[in-house]
């Protein structure tokens, strides 16, 4: 176990509703000030896995019925979401998840509430996220539930950046954006790691751009973790190919 | 390689829609049905068939009359009672005005007109959506009864507004004992339950739960929401006609528009809570539990607590009890009762491992 | 030796739960006293057990169904479930099973015919003697009932059966004495009620008719005091006349009048007598002991009166045990309640003289009149008179419809001892 | 012509008794998209138990702070028990859960203060006055003012704090309001104690009408359509659709009345209702649904 | 572009809501039997583009030619009637059914028999049953989601829910097919299994195919005709190679920011 690890899973098993077992056995973690990514095919249980971190699992159904979750040190396997992302731990869901009868703006700003910051600091971190996403900043007026896919996973994005993380659990950010978008995100994220330290557990079927910017990797094969390594590892070995996983 | 002939499946799709497709469950199902139809007759008394398996039937008939509406197309209703009611009234006067009307013919009418009425009122559906529909089903309640109390025409002007049942007299033979009655019910009961069991698995039945589950898509792939939407209130009133009927003339012998009142249209609601929305069998064992669950606790009280407790505050904590548990069916298993039994099949099945 | 039983089919909470729990307190405290005092009727011990209906009706079937047999051996005398739409749900079955229904002050008016109903009774006054009666006071008040000739008489009336029943009935004494009738109905339950009194404004009666149901009582004295109506011309009936009816409406009730078959108070031998031997005793079946003496807990006393009555009658036919339905029925039938009677029972004053026979299942149809001062009621009348002959070819007129729709031949009553 | 005025007058006063109800569903269904059918058993319940305070010789301000406690307390039990266990969870099933909890607070209302009729006095005298040759009432002149602050009040706080935002995310979106780290618990304690005091001042003006009793509980069903008319999200139009409703159902039950039978109160509201919905399909001031694809 | 008849043509469509311009004076058409790829950043319009050929959104100007039938705007029902079967980019799958029964329902326009036949399994409805059933059995099997035939499809990860969706449209046996990301949240394989069932369509039943992707590389293998479309407004139109080099194009979606 690597000693110093932000975020460290021992052997996790989720159940949905009591009989649906998705993943089990799970052991990961991540340094601090790294990109991890988390690969796998359609129904591999790298949601679940995401949402079992952030404890999102329990308002699934979902349930954790082994192993433990440590984060900066502490068990957090039980610990309400609220109480994770005020400690810097946030998710951003799979599937946008923005508050459609809220607009844009309103969208960035409940991601800035945690700290309850300063009027003024929170339009600083406002600014911020539409310096990275400009297309926001035109539609900030417009209500979330309008905007385009693509748009919609900005504001997502960006409204789990609003919290200022530590770590942040990315389901799936490449989704349904276009390609240079795409580019851009895993930018944002690399500086990121670099100017604030921040950490990503990244769960991708993007392959190739994910393991183009992460630190470390690993695959998730029917509910285990088939293998890991260093991200340019994965990315050349065979393990990849093997796993269909190619992107 | 789509559209090759594929014969392997042709001979299956039959079973595979059959109702029980393990012999088993066919079998224990006709036992059922043999025993509610050969033994209890001879075996309930007066209590078990007045008290608890008339109201049993005709509450599961309504229950499955709300959940078709409900559970399988998807629209919130609070109006049930007021069909019931038309059915009963509808049934009444067709007897009483149209001479010679065989009985199971005034029944009939009784649901078609409960299931005109369902379609008036189901109109606003095609407009408006969510908790908005509460509105139209519950303008349904209380106009329906406004008109039975208010014109005297409804209950032939009778003093005290209130229609006494006449005797039930089918094909010559007269069903007017407990026990006749209850025959009775038990097979309009079982005859409409196989029908609406046809019903859902047919491609109505798939359009509903089209609409239910996302009537913008629904319509995108060409269901014609507003057939199906009124089909839906449609049909469920004319089972809610029936049940009211059936309440009316085999049950209480008699209709006060009272009896059919928003509390009605809650119980029949929480039964299909309870028992599972999207469900036959859900009906079924809903209002068992309905019917069971009070008069069980007030046997338990009075023979056990019957001087520690006075029967007000029994009552109290039975309402109390009651609404705990429909907060604990939600919360534990909000597909209810017909979920649990599933989910014990399923343990059966692969038992002794757990998944 | 041995029980006689009584199934109570009593409601203790739910929107009508003040009714219930008085009536059922008052009723179960007489029959304690009569097995406290006397040891049961000519030493047959009394019981009951009771079965929370909530007021709805197929609870109500539930309990008569499930309580219809006796308890432990001892047989039931008469089922009194106090509710309207239970009366007519249980009305065939107890014809079917021999068990007296009793519904007094209230029911199916036909239903004093007992030729018809043998084994329903509407004891002591049905809704058509009620609203007779209340006209008949109205004639008095105004100096004779020939003056009532250009009156203005509004009746506000719940939107149920129970409100409509008497309509026909008043539109009749409006066409026979003359006065200018208006019915305005109040939707149930009535909580809201100032259209209904900007119209009574409007039209400025003589008195307001008020036969009303719960919560509309209380709302209806509020809504006329706002809308500038004198509370002492407006008459409640029979459901209206509970202190649970005004008190809520405070000072708006005050002068309020409403007729009783029976006056509320303690001031009466066999009160006194219930305080002595259950109440005192710890015994009492009210759980606020200040509603002892109230009109809810003094009609549960007369009902049980009456009961016990018919079951003492009986026994001097059929012999000193334990009888069944079909005998205490025949009691009842046969009820006679003199001033001299009543004394006996503490009871002068507060039952009126009544005697029933096989055709006639009411008895009494006469009330008195009582007026609320704002915390309590006082009687202001003596006992009023229905227009019983008047009545009488009404109600034979529709029980006899009743029994062809039924098929019932009725009994001879001239046939009957 | 007077008389017009008289009725409409005083169904614009009895309007405003209605959206005092209305506003408590409006605040739990804006907050946390839950249609809360347990409104009406709330009234009931903090009228119930302030009145029987009352009755046990508690002085009216320490009666109506320990009320207050009791809704908290109310609160505090519905969120730990009922909401907390049914996060993100279909609105339907939220609906029927409240269904559940109408039942077990009406009956710990009756268990615990019994079933009589309570008679209640705020002092507010409800005696007549001539205005212009109508009648006025202080009393409802009073539950005018309260039910304008409650307005007022309350449309501030949804639109300009941060609360009233989250609150709102809340109602949107469980799921997502769980992960960018709101509070549900805290915010849900807070809904239902603020719409527990909106239900103890309906309760109490209510209460001093028609007595403190069960069918207190009832008033919701007057509430519903104005709730409707208004738009279930929409504060001030609590407000417009409880005049909309009492002026138009006492001009009909006056006018329309006398020719089609008395009575017609219970369903005029919701035809009315239903009307409005077919021009308006979310009501006048409610939210549009958003359906992207 | 090809010498087949065009099915749809759009004609100087032009979209907006509240303060955004969607759509701006759109043209092209679709030959018959094409697939035909619609590419652009995010919020260019493209979904909209989808919606108004199908009648989700009626456009504020121009002219819809599908064939034959010259229409402001469509019906999203009269466009299913007339053979428009899509997919979305939410998933629009309804989630409390079996991927059976959702396959199903994309068959109800082909369905002849009344629903009193169906109910009392009379006249028409027992045959037909079977035709529907095996034509759906066809469909699953084609696109391999045997397994979970009788799951509810709420429960099946993102990827086979987009298979099953694609179902539902096939079942519909539609002229003209309109993908929304059919590929979004896939792996490199699985995109190319999708691409596979998404030519095989093609070349099958000779539907005409328009789909939204933001995988230029599997674009490039797929379509035949690109369109291009940036803020509203088109930029690009014409076969894949010579679109992809067009430097506007280049600009706008492929490569540097913007
Ligand atoms: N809410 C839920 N209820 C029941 N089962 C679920 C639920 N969510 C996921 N599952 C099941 O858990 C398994 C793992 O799903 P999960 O969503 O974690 O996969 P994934 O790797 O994220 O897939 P994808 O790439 O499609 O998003 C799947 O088999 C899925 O069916
Ligand atoms: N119903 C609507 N109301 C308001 N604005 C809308 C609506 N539909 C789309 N828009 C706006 O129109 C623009 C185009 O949206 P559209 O969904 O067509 O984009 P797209 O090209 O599909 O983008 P993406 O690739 O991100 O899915 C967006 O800016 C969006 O905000
Ligand atoms: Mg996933
Ligand atoms: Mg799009």
């Amino acid at each position: 176990m690597p000693v110093g690890a932000l975020l460290h899973i021992q052997n996790i098993e989720v159940i949905y509703e009591k009989v649906i077992l998705a993943v089990q056995d799970i052991s990961l973690s991540v340094a601090p000030q790294s990109i991890v990514a988390l690969l796998g095919a359609n129904g591999a249980g790298k949601s679940t896995t995401l949402k079992a971190i952030s404890g999102l699992a329990s308002a699934q159904r979902g349930e954790i019925v082994d192993g433990r979750i440590e984060y900066q040190g502490n068990d957090i396997t039980t610990t309400p979401p609220a109480t994770l992302v005020e400690r810097g731990l946030v998710q951003v869901l799979e599937g946008r998840h923005c508050f459609a009868h809220l607009s844009v703006e309103e969208n960035l700003l409940t991601g800035g509430f945690v700290h309850n910051p300063s009027r003024h600091k929170l339009n600083q971190l406002l600014e911020s996220i539409y310096h990275y996403f400009p297309r926001l900043k035109l539609l900030r007026k417009n209500l979330a539930g309008y905007a385009s896919g693509g748009e919609q996973q900005m504001v997502a994005i960006g409204r789990a950046l609003m919290s200022e993380p530590t770590l942040v659990l990315l389901d799936e950010p490449s989704m349904g954006l276009a390609p240079q978008i795409v580019e851009e995100i895993f930018t944002i994220i690399k500086n990121l790691r670099d100017e604030q330290g921040m950490s990503f557990l990244v769960a991708e079927q993007n392959a190739g751009a994910a393991l183009r910017y992460a630190d470390y990797a690993y695959i998730l094969e029917n509910g285990r973790i088939s293998s890991e390594g260093d991200a340019e590892h994965i990315n050349q070995s065979e393990v990849l190919l093997a796993s269909y996983l190619a992107g | 390689m789509l559209y090759r002939e594929s014969g392997q499946f042709s001979t299956s799709y039959p079973a595979d829609r059959r109702i029980f497709r393990l012999y088993q469950e066919r079998w224990a199902f006709y036992l059922l049905l043999a025993a509610a139809f050969l033994l209890i007759p001879w075996l309930g008394n007066d209590y078990w068939f007045s008290a608890i398996l008339i109201p049993f039937l005709v509450l599961s008939l309504a229950a499955l009359g709300l959940n078709l509406l409900t559970g399988y197309a998807g629209q919130l209703s609070l109006g049930s009672a007021a069909f019931m009611a038309v059915g009963a009234f509808a049934a009444y006067n067709s007897h009483l005005r149209i001479e010679g009307l065989p009985f199971l013919l005034s029944l009939l009418l009784g649901g078609v007109v409960a299931g005109l009425t369902g379609v008036v009122f189901g109109l606003p559906s095609l407009r408006i959506k969510g908790f908005y529909i509460l509105v139209s089903t519950l303008a349904a309640q209380f106009f329906v009864l406004w008109v039975f109390t208010t014109f005297a025409w409804f209950s032939n002007d009778s003093s005290s507004g209130v229609i006494t049942a006449p005797p039930l007299v089918i094909l010559g033979h007269d069903f007017s004992s407990p026990q006749g009655r209850y025959l009775f019910t038990l097979t309009v009961v079982v005859a409409l339950g196989f029908l609406a069991k046809s019903i859902v698995g047919s491609e109505l039945g798939r359009n509903w739960m089209a609409v239910r589950d996302m009537d913008k898509a629904a319509e995108v792939i060409g269901i014609a929401l507003p057939k199906a939407k009124l089909l839906a209130f449609a049909i469920s009133s004319f089972y809610l006609g029936i049940a009211g009927s059936l309440w009316a003339f085999c049950y209480l012998g008699t209709v006060e528009p009272h009896g059919f009142d928003l509390s009605r249209s809650f119980q029949i609601l929480f039964i299909i809570i309870i028992g599972g929305m999207g469900s036959i069998l859900g009906n079924f064992l809903g209002a068992a539990f309905i019917v069971l669950l009070p008069i069980l606790l007030s046997h338990i009280a009075s023979g056990l607590l019957a001087d520690t407790i006075d029967a007000g505050q029994l009552e109290n904590c039975q309402k109390i009890i009651f609404g705990g548990l429909i907060i604990f069916f939600l919360i534990k298993e909000p597909d209810g009762l017909a979920k649990i039994y599933q989910t014990c099949k399923q343990r059966l099945q692969v038992w002794p491992l757990r998944f | 030796e041995g029980e006689q039983y009584f199934p109570l089919q009593s409601y203790r909470i739910g929107p009508y739960a003040a009714g219930g729990s008085g009536f059922f307190g008052g009723f179960i405290d007489y029959l304690q006293y009569v097995n406290l005092k006397d040891g049961g009727v000519n030493g047959v011990k009394l019981t009951w057990s009771e079965c929370e209906t909530e007021y709805v009706v197929e609870k109500g079937v539930e309990c008569y169904e499930r309580l219809k047999q006796g308890l432990n051996g001892a047989p039931a005398a008469a089922t009194n479930p106090l509710s309207v739409g239970i009366a007519y749900a249980t009305l065939d079955r107890s014809t079917a099973d021999k068990l007296p229904l009793i519904t007094i002050n209230h029911g199916r008016t036909d239903s004093t015919d007992g030729s018809v109903f043998p084994y329903v009774f509407p004891l002591q006054l049905n809704p058509y003697s009620e609203v007779s009666a209340i006209i008949n006071y109205i004639g008095t008040q105004s100096g004779g009932l020939e003056k009532l000739k250009g009156k203005k008489i509004v009746t506000l009336y719940h939107g149920s059966p129970y409100g409509k029943e008497t309509n026909p009935i008043l539109e009749l004494l409006a066409k026979k004495y003359g006065f200018k009738l208006t019915l305005l109905e109040v939707p149930h339950p009535g909580n809201e009620q100032q259209s209904q009194w900007l119209n009574i404004r409007r039209l400025k009666p003589d008195w307001v008719i008020l036969r009303g149901w719960g919560v509309m009582n209380p709302v209806a004295l509020k809504t006329a005091q706002k809308t500038g109506f004198p509370a002492d011309h407006i008459i409640g009936n029979i459901w209206s006349n509970s202190e649970d009816d005004a008190a809520p409406a405070g000072n708006a009730a005050k002068g309020f009048i409403a007729i009783t078959t029976h006056p509320s108070g303690t001031d009466f031998q066999v009160l006194q007598d219930i305080k002595k031997y259950v109440v005192d005793a710890q015994k009492g079946n009210l759980e606020d002991p200040k509603r002892f003496g109230t009109v809810y807990y003094n009609l549960g006393v007369v009902n049980g009166i009456l009961n016990v009555e018919a079951v003492r009658v009986a026994q001097n036919k059929y012999g000193k045990r334990p009888l069944t339905g079909e005998e205490v029925r025949w009691g009842f039938e046969n009820i006679k309640l003199d001033d001299k009677r009543l004394a006996e029972l503490g009871a002068l004053g507060l039952v009126q003289p009544l005697t029933l026979s096989c055709a006639d299942h009411e008895g009494g149809g006469a009330v008195r009149f009582q007026q609320w001062d704002g915390s309590q009621w006082h009687v202001i009348s003596d006992w009023v008179q229905a227009d019983r002959e008047l009545l009488r070819p009404i109600i034979e007129k529709s029980s006899h419809q009743y029994a062809k729709e039924k098929g019932i031949t009725p009994r001879d009553c001239a046939k009957e001892s | 012509m007077s008389f017009f005025f008289e009725v409409l007058l005083g169904g614009l006063l009895a309007g405003v008794m209605y959206s005092l109800v209305a506003i408590g569903f409006v605040l739990i269904y804006k907050a946390s998209g839950v249609f809360n059918f347990a409104q009406g058993s709330m009234v009931l319940f903090a009228a119930l138990t302030f009145v029987s305070l009352l009755e046990r010789g508690i002085s009216f301000w320490l009666a109506f702070v320990l009320t207050l406690l009791a809704m908290v307390a109310l609160a505090w039990t519905i969120e730990r028990w009922v909401l907390r266990k049914l996060v993100n969870r279909p609105p339907i099933t939220l609906f029927m859960a409240t269904l559940g909890l109408s039942y077990i607070i009406e009956g710990l209302a009756q268990s615990l203060w019994g079933a009589q009729v309570h008679g209640l006095d705020l002092g507010i005298n409800d005696e007549p006055f001539e205005f212009q040759g109508m009648l006025l009432s202080q009393f409802d002149i009073f539950a005018a003012c309260v039910a304008g602050v409650l307005v007022l009040v309350l449309s501030v706080f949804f639109n300009k704090t941060r609360t009233g935002i989250a609150l709102r995310a809340v109602a949107d979106d469980q799921l997502a309001a769980l992960a960018v780290g709101i509070k549900l618990e805290k915010l849900w304690l807070i809904v239902w104690t603020v719409a527990g005091f909106v239900g103890l001042v309906a309760g109490l003006l209510w209460g001093a009408r028609l007595g403190v009793q069960f069918s207190l509980s009832l008033v919701v069903l007057k509430a519903l359509p104005v709730l409707i008319i208004g738009g279930f999200t929409s504060i001030s139009g609590s407000i417009v659709g409880g005049l909309i409703i009492g002026a138009s159902e006492k001009l009909a039950e006056v006018f329309l009345g006398a020719y089609i039978g008395g009575g017609i109160e219970n369903w005029f509201p919701y035809m009315l209702a239903m009307l409005f919905l077919l021009v308006r399909p979310t009501g006048i001031f409610g939210e549009r649904q958003i359906e992207r694809v | 572009m090809t010498a087949r008849n065009p099915l749809l043509t759009l004609e100087h469509i032009s979209l907006s809501f509240k303060g955004v311009k969607a759509i701006t004076d759109m043209s092209f058409s679709v030959a018959e039997g094409e697939i035909c790829a619609l590419i652009g950043p995010n919020g260019a319009g493209k979904s909209s583009l989808l919606n108004v050929i199908n009648g989700v959104y009626q456009p504020d100007d121009g002219i819809i030619t599908y064939d034959g039938e010259i229409r402001t705007a469509m019906r999203p029902h009269h466009a299913a009637e007339r053979g428009i079967a899509r997919t979305f980019q939410n998933i629009a799958l309804f989630k409390g059914m079996s991927v059976l029964d959702n396959v199903l329902t994309g068959r109800n326009l082909k369905v002849q028999s009344s629903w009193l036949e169906q109910a009392f399994n009379v006249g028409r409805a027992p045959k037909e049953a079977l035709v529907q059933r095996q034509k759906a059995e066809e469909i699953i099997e084609f696109l391999r989601i045997q397994p979970w035939r009788g799951s509810l499809v709420g429960g099946l990860p993102y990827g086979l829910q987009k298979r099953v969706e694609l179902a539902r449209a096939l079942a519909a046996e539609p002229k003209l097919l309109l993908l929304d990301e059919p590929m979004a949240g896939m792996n490199r394989d699985e995109k190319a299994e999708m691409s596979r069932f998404i030519v095989d369509t093609q070349r099958e039943f000779g539907t005409t195919i328009v789909l939204i992707e933001h995988d230029i590389g599997v674009v490039m293998a797929l379509s035949q005709h690109l369109v291009v479309l940036d803020y509203g407004k088109k930029i690009g139109d014409g076969p894949p190679e010579a679109v992809r080099n067009n430097p506007e194009v280049i600009a706008a979606y492929l490569g540097t920011r913007h």
